[in-house]
């Protein structure tokens, strides 16, 4: 009746120190999309790796098509017939976008590869998936959005039965979203069993068939997507009740005063190349939110006023006093602090400790001379673990052996213990399960009741309408408009996004 | 209205043999009366450098992959020891010396190979393990030098093949450039060898691996095979340019080609190879030889430096080469990148 | 039971457990050999045995072992021009005593100024280092390769191509004894050494500045590092170390000899770093660990002398030994033989 | 087939023209003189290369190009290809070893271009691939020390077997270790000397300390150190008298004699106080010999092959006058040996 083409039974896996796996039974049919869900850390992505080879198989066993298997590396899976998009994009960054596609199953003419048809198909493969990018373009000159595209491209493109998207849609935006949801509905009736996980309850309910639930390493339940409520979804990832995410704002209103002097003020702020110049003023207790379309200059306007990309035209001023910014640490000194967007590049510093990689901001900013007791390091560190819930074996344990999530959590702690005035937020909830995800946005509207003043960015416009107060909107690299009070919906939003007359007016 | 795209590889390339004109021509006007713009002496810098130039193309090989191999230079004195001790003691022939130092090329690469795909050691230290191996057993071998006389050998050596260009002496008479067979083996080898690195399956996955070693992994490249290969292959060119380099010295001796190691590593990074990985040709490789062997040629030709000036010019220069390469390589990527930018927003708009 | 098994483990997966290790096995070795390798006595009025050998004459080793760790740390790659480096710093140290002669008994400024001044020059080389890889981005291989090749012309240019010789009994002390001290100089200078980088380390946040810079150069920036600064620091403390360990080597045979001070010492530093169990790609390093290193290098050397192996030869079995110890100390391979074990114990 | 022979007779025809050219250019003065050295790697070597240009300045009307090959024997080719490409008069050759250079001094003789060997000798298959040679006997020199040797414990009363002798040896395969050692394990086997320790110490005076610590601490009736360089013998000194030996000829009575090869200044300094007993000269002033051998070229003259320089023997004390001994020629030849004197410091000026 069901056609079971993958079978995984009593898959345990254990770290030092962490057991990530126990006794996980899987099964996933012919022409299903099948959402793995779970909070951070719960073992989604440990579950995909070590049915991928990536992790060594310690116990249990996998079944294709009735066929006992053991993958011993991605090979052998993509052998099997099993694609996979990991977590982390895994691309090569010195190769062009239409290696990046090919590279391991090149068309070949004789012994040779056939760079002719690896750029005509390169195009097609792009062309279909309406990617912005160019086969003989370098990988990494791609922003992480489309580079991910190209990491699904590659994936879907091998003839596989099996197909494994984790967290594919984290840094994409509704269309891109959308575009995907067409090609897994197009590859489910061809016959394709897709296994989906994201944190976007939706998108669950949008496009897949069947959810397993896995929490703390262990099985929940498998249940058909129908049948299982959102609230009780969430329940069950969580293992307790979970008041829905309603109104968070309510009783967060109104400590703004706009005639104060502003916390920060740009002024003709501008990096050649990235972003044009610019007017933009935060006060306290504000939380403003960026937004725009994917690459249309959020993350490079806060990079301007952080100093990570030094401006080079305009003015800054930090309350009141105009402020020279040439590089990171002068805007910290400032009392600001900056959640970057690409946090395997830009974020974890990955051989460290959870507990350096909180205090690493704090020590930076206090000087090499003073550094911080041992006593203070592991009372921050433990404070924050607490209090974000940050699931690690223990504070000495080294940041890249987290969770995508819990690394994320990390480098927020590492923020708010500087005790910031001002804070960037770029994509902070970006991979970060829907319970800490609110807790996220409790903290920023906490933070902004504390009088200060914060910048957040995020793909997702009902994520920032629940938490900013103020949004300002760009195109193109250009800040084309700023929405207020009752501008702040979603018809108005894209109204200014999409551009036209209309739209919010230009300051 | 298509404009040349040049990719990180091609644009660091294409600045090496751009310097290598440069300073070439300059060097043809500077000292054209010491015989610096007769054709031979451009033959020369093949002529004196193929065995480096095989060995550094084996070395941007590993170099590709994110890898080093500092043994080569011990390889090479273990090669020449070997052949010249076979040769002259053993009585074997020249055929037998050619097998003998591939396969000593070989099992360097293999164990080499295996110790760094395997066991996961750091290539520095394995290879600088096998540096002292090389050059601990040549001196095991003998501790004399060994001069090569076998006939057939030195008739390898020897066998002149003339160009049909040349210079006129100033008695009229067209006196016939000339170059060795290793020339045209190196040669062979270094188009071979940039034929595999841009258009077989394994040359791709050499600069996936570089770039990215875990992201290959997670491509679902065999990676250990891979950079095992390129081990192997890198220590059979290791073998095969030790036995040129002894084409052109005739000689085994402990302390032979000592520092060739070195010679090959800028030669590899001067012709735009990155030590970190995933970025390099042999074609520039080649370049990067050349402009070695021109420093040098420079030098001699000039002629009235001391000792230790020679030093310190030769350094000099290589500290030219290497800092103009860093500002014109990283300020053209970081402008071309902007370009990119810019022309997308345009493109958007 | 269980209880003891995880104390075990602990000790055996401690940084420092295979270092030891490989250190105490090598030592061991030469007991066979040499059975009163251990003996050390008062001879003269000094101490003299094996074992003293291998501590004093590993003191340069050590003390470059520290710079090259933390450059190896910082930048993810080697500095290559540490022995050239030890020999301009011996030069410009001689020439400054014997007042520009080739020879000299008398000398010409106190050995406390010459030294710093060859100390200092060699900060400066670090410097030079520094700015290429720092400031530049080149690979440290290469940017050292330049005084790598630099170095000795440098310093010959100094003693005009001659050894300087300087002749005066109270140079002889750094690398000899201090008056009626049996522990000879050397020694102390690179405990002091040891002393002085472990405090900066333990007292100053240089040390996780260094690994977050090394290990993430991109996001240090961002939390508020200069990156750039720190490599350029890693630099110069190697160059002024290198130059420090000049100024011993030279004064051991009071003259400066410019083509053979710091010959070859570069490798034995590196070696020494990974054998420590360093990561020679950069990030989290451990400073013992490459002390330890060093001493096993010379430990090494001294015991394949005492065991009349012949200098030529002597890389081959240096080379054996030290594949052995990476062998042994390679994760992958400690692996493998567990899971051998653990098979054994399950059969049996 | 067709393009190498017609390239052999352009050849021939290139060597005979340039012998004319050499005519035309004997007119005019300036003869230019290719010297390819093989580095700045020990004092004597840098007195050597300062020979070499003091003698060919252009005052003295030559114009010398020099070049240095770093210790490397590949440099050496390509400099004296270079040289051929620059139409020298002359190739002075320091070869960094002695074998490889058939195929490149082929060259220079299809050239037609003299070349003259310095320092080291090397082996080639066709003699007259090189006009001559000019440098030291090595294997005399470690005759003449032995015999040396021999005569004053004699002279002392010391029985020869009663000689335990530790051989602190060069660079191996450097031309002066092979002959100083050489001339040493014969002297070993004739006398019945007790040859204690054979370890080279790399003509290091670092190298050469460590090796004599580790030795002493193997054996402990040492009477006689042959050091192969000067250098080595500073190194040694310091290790024996760490350990609490005396230094100095008087066997009989418990001292350990060091002898010594270069006699540089500083090793004649040592003589002279007695920590070293013996020194025999290695004598870089090759200069004058090879403008010499020019000008009998230049008119016309033979010269001989190989030609060996002059080198005199330091002592201490005047236990021994003069010695006997053999040289690579098989020639037996007297050489005196003497004192060393203040006057003979300040006259040596390497
Ligand atoms: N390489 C590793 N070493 C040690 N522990 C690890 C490693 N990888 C994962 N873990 C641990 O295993 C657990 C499960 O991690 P996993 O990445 O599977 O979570 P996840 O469900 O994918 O979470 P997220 O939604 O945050 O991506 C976590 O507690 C994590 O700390
Ligand atoms: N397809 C593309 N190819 C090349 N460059 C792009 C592409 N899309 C965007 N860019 C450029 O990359 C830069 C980075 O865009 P980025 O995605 O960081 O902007 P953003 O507005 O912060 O969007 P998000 O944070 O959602 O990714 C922008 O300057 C943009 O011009
Ligand atoms: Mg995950
Ligand atoms: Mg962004």
């Amino acid at each position: 009746m069901e056609d079971v083409i993958l079978q995984m039974k009593n898959i345990s896996k254990t770290f030092p120190g962490v057991k990530a796996l126990s006794d996980v039974d899987f099964t996933l049919r012919k022409g299903e999309i099948h959402a793995l869900m779970g909070e951070n850390g719960a073992g989604k992505s440990t579950l995909i790796k070590v049915l991928t080879g990536v992790y060594e198989l310690e116990q249990g066993s996998v079944t294709m098509a009735g066929k006992n298997i053991v993958n011993h590396s991605p090979e052998d899976a993509q052998n099997n017939g099993i694609s996979t998009v990991y977590q982390e994009v895994n691309l090569c960054p010195n190769l062009t976008v239409g290696e990046n596609l090919f590279i391991g199953r090149e068309p070949r003419k004789g012994m040779f590869i056939d760079w002719k048809a690896v750029n005509k198909r390169s195009k097609k493969l792009l062309d279909d998936l309406n990617i912005e990018a160019q086969p003989d373009q370098m990988l990494e000159d791609c922003s992480i959005a489309v580079q991910q595209m190209i990491a699904i491209a590659r994936a879907v493109d091998q003839n596989c039965k099996v197909l494994i998207l984790d967290e594919p849609t984290s840094s994409l935006d509704d269309d891109e979203v959308e575009k995907l949801f067409t090609l897994m509905r197009k590859l489910r009736d061809a016959g394709v069993g897709i296994i989906f996980v994201t944190h976007f309850l939706e998108q669950v309910y949008a496009v897949c068939d069947r959810i397993t639930v896995l929490r703390n390493g262990g099985l929940v339940g498998e249940y058909k997507a129908a049948e299982l409520p959102r609230v009780q979804l969430v329940a069950k990832m969580m293992g307790k009740d979970f008041d829905d995410l309603a109104d968070i704002k309510s009783g967060h209103e109104g400590h703004v005063d706009p005639k104060s002097t502003p916390v920060i003020e740009a002024k003709g702020l501008g990096h050649r190349g990235t972003i044009h110049p610019f007017d933009l003023a935060i006060h306290r207790g504000e939380v403003i939110g960026l937004t725009g379309l994917l690459g249309s200059g959020r993350s490079e306007m806060v990079r301007a006023i952080y100093g990570a990309d030094k401006a080079d035209e305009g003015e800054l001023y930090v309350n009141g006093k105009k402020a020279k910014i040439n590089r990171p640490l002068d805007a910290m000194m400032l009392g600001m602090g900056y959640l970057p967007e690409d946090r395997k590049k830009d974020g974890i510093i990955d051989d460290l400790s959870v507990r350096e990689n909180i205090i690493i901001a704090l020590q930076a900013k206090k000087g090499m001379f003073h550094l911080m007791s041992r006593k203070d390091m592991e009372e921050a560190a433990d404070k924050y673990i607490d209090l974000l819930q940050i699931k690690t074996a223990s504070r000495e344990t080294p940041i890249k052996s987290l969770s995508g999530g819990n690394q994320q959590k990390v480098i927020i702690a590492r923020w708010l213990l500087t005790n910031p005035d001002y804070l960037i937020l770029d994509e902070p909830t970006r991979g970060i399960d829907i319970g800490t995800k609110t807790e996220i946005q409790k903290l920023v509207l906490d933070l902004a009741d504390q009088g200060k003043a914060i910048t957040f960015i995020s793909s997702e416009i009902e994520e920032m309408l629940r938490t900013c107060s103020r949004m300002a909107v760009l195109r193109d690299g250009r800040k084309v408009g700023e929405l207020s009070g009752d501008q702040l919906n979603q018809a108005d939003i894209m109204k200014t996004i999409a551009g036209g007359e209309e739209g919010g007016s230009n300051e | 209205m298509k404009k040349l795209k040049l990719s990180k590889t091609g644009f660091l390339l294409l600045i090496t043999i751009v310097m290598f004109a440069v300073m070439y021509i300059a060097g043809m006007i500077i000292f054209n009366d010491k015989g610096f713009a007769k054709p031979q002496m451009f033959l020369n810098l093949f002529i004196s450098n193929a065995g480096l130039i095989v060995i550094a193309c084996g070395l941007t090989i590993v170099m590709i992959t994110g890898g080093i191999d500092i043994s080569v230079g011990s390889v090479t004195a273990l090669v020449c020891m070997s052949a010249a001790d076979v040769m002259e003691n053993k009585g074997m022939s020249a055929g037998f010396a050619l097998c003998l130092s591939l396969i000593i090329g070989l099992a360097f690469g293999i164990v080499q190979g295996y110790l760094v795909t395997y066991l996961k050691i750091q290539p520095f230290i394995i290879t600088l393990a096998g540096m002292f191996f090389g050059r601990g057993l040549t001196a095991v071998i003998s501790t004399e030098m060994i001069s090569i006389k076998n006939k057939t050998f030195l008739a390898w050596a020897n066998e002149k093949m003339y160009m049909p260009f040349g210079y006129t002496n100033r008695h009229g008479v067209l006196i016939h450039a000339y170059i060795y067979p290793t020339v045209v083996i190196a040669l062979v080898v270094v188009v071979l060898i940039q034929i595999m690195l841009k258009f077989t399956k394994f040359g791709r996955a050499l600069y996936a691996l570089g770039g990215n070693e875990q992201s290959a992994v997670m491509m679902g490249l065999n990676v250990k095979s891979t950079k095992m290969k390129a081990y192997v292959l890198d220590g059979f060119l290791a073998g095969l340019g030790g036995f040129l380099f002894c084409l052109n010295s005739c000689a085994g001796f402990v302390e032979q080609a000592k520092g060739l190691e070195m010679d090959a590593i800028s030669a590899a990074v001067i012709g735009g190879t990155l030590l970190s990985g995933g970025v390099g040709t042999v074609v520039g490789t080649l370049f990067g030889v050349l402009i070695k062997g021109t420093i040098q040629s420079l030098i001699t030709t000039q002629g009235t430096l001391s000792s230790w000036w020679v030093r310190i010019v030769l350094s000099i220069m290589l500290c030219f080469f290497i800092v103009l390469q860093a500002i014109i390589g990283g300020a053209g990527l970081r402008n071309k990148a902007k370009e990119k930018v810019k022309g997308l927003a345009k493109a958007t708009t | 039971m269980n209880k003891n098994q995880s104390t075990w483990s602990r000790i055996t997966h401690a940084p420092l457990f295979m270092p030891l290790v490989c250190l105490v096995a090598v030592l061991l070795l030469n007991v066979v050999q040499t059975p009163d390798f251990f003996k050390v006595s008062i001879n003269n009025g000094v101490l003299y045995g094996y074992i003293i050998d291998i501590i004093n004459r590993g003191s340069e080793l050590v003390i470059l072992a520290v710079g090259m760790t933390l450059v190896t740390a910082a930048s993810g790659g080697q500095d290559i021009s540490v022995g050239a480096i030890m020999a301009v710093a011996a030069s410009i140290c001689c020439q400054l005593l014997t007042g520009g002669a080739r020879s000299s008994s008398t000398l010409a400024m106190p050995i406390i100024v010459a030294a710093i001044a060859g100390i200092l020059i060699a900060g400066v080389c670090g410097a030079f280092n520094g700015i290429l890889v720092a400031k530049l981005n080149i690979q440290p291989m290469v940017a050292t390769l330049i005084l790598y090749t630099a170095g000795r012309g440098i310093a010959q240019l100094v003693t005009k191509g001659q050894i300087t010789y300087v002749r005066a009994r109270s140079y002889r002390i750094l690398g000899g004894y201090i008056g009626k001290c049996p522990i000879p100089t050397p020694i102390f200078v690179a405990i002091i050494t040891v002393i002085v980088m472990q405090l900066i380390l333990k007292k100053t946040a240089l040390g996780l500045y260094i690994e977050s810079v090394g290990i993430n150069g991109s996001a240090s920036r961002l939390v508020g590092l200069n990156s750039t600064l720190l490599k350029f620091i890693a630099y110069v403390i190697c160059g002024l170390l290198a130059g420090l360990a000049g100024i011993v080597a030279s004064s051991r045979i009071y003259s400066a000899d410019a083509n053979n001070i710091g010959l070859n010492l570069e490798m034995d530093a590196i070696l020494a770093v990974a054998l420590g169990g360093n990561n020679l790609g950069g990030g989290k390093f451990n400073m013992m660990g490459s002390i330890i290193g060093a001493y096993t290098i010379q430990a090494l050397t001294t015991s394949l002398y005492a065991m009349n192996v012949s200098a030529d030869q002597l890389p081959v079995y240096k080379a054996i030994v030290v594949v052995i110890i990476v062998v042994i100390q390679s994760p992958v391979f400690r692996d493998k033989i567990a899971k051998v074990s653990k098979k054994r114990k399950a059969v049996a | 087939g067709s393009a190498t022979s017609g390239g052999d007779t352009k050849s021939s025809s290139k060597s005979a023209s340039s012998d004319e050219a050499k005519s035309d250019d004997g007119g005019s003065g300036s003869l230019t003189i290719g010297f390819s050295q093989v580095g700045a790697e020990s004092d004597w070597r840098t007195a050597n290369t300062e020979s070499m240009k003091s003698t060919f300045s252009t005052d003295n009307g030559y114009t010398l190009i020099f070049d240095d090959a770093q210790q490397k024997q590949e440099n050496q080719i390509t400099a004296i290809r270079n040289f051929i490409q620059q139409d020298v008069d002359y190739i002075v050759l320091a070869p960094v070893t002695e074998s490889g250079w058939d195929t490149v001094l082929q060259e220079a003789k299809d050239a037609g271009i003299p070349v003259i060997i310095v320092d080291r000798m090397v082996k080639v298959s066709d003699d007259s691939l090189f006009t001559a040679w000019v440098g030291s006997d090595f294997k005399a020199e470690g005759n003449k020390a032995c015999e040396w040797l021999k005569q004053y414990a004699d002279a002392k009363g010391i029985k020869q077997s009663d000689i335990n002798i530790v051989d602190i040896q060069g660079t191996i395969g450097a031309s002066a270790q092979i002959g100083r050692t050489e001339g040493l394990n014969e002297a070993v086997k004739a006398n019945g000397w007790n040859l204690v320790a054979q370890q080279t110490g790399e003509f290091t005076q670092a190298k050469g300390q460590e090796v004599m610590e580790s030795i002493l601490k193997q054996n402990d009736n040492i009477n006689v150190v042959y050091c192969e360089n000067d250098n080595e013998a500073f190194g040694a000194i310091d290790a024996l008298e760490a350990a609490g030996k005396k230094v100095g000829g008087d066997i009989a009575n418990g001292e350990v004699m060091v002898m010594s090869f270069d006699s540089t200044n500083a090793g004649l300094t040592d003589v002279k106080d007695g920590k070293i007993t013996l020194d025999t000269e290695c004598n870089p002033l090759h200069g004058p010999r090879v403008e010499e051998i020019i000008k009998k070229l230049e008119a016309g003259e033979d010269v001989d092959h190989l030609q060996y320089v002059d080198e005199a023997m330091f002592a201490n004390d005047d236990t021994v006058k003069s010695v006997e001994a053999t040289n690579s020629n098989n020639e037996k030849t007297t050489y005196d040996v003497t004192v060393v004197t203040d006057d003979v410091i300040s006259g040596r000026a390497y």
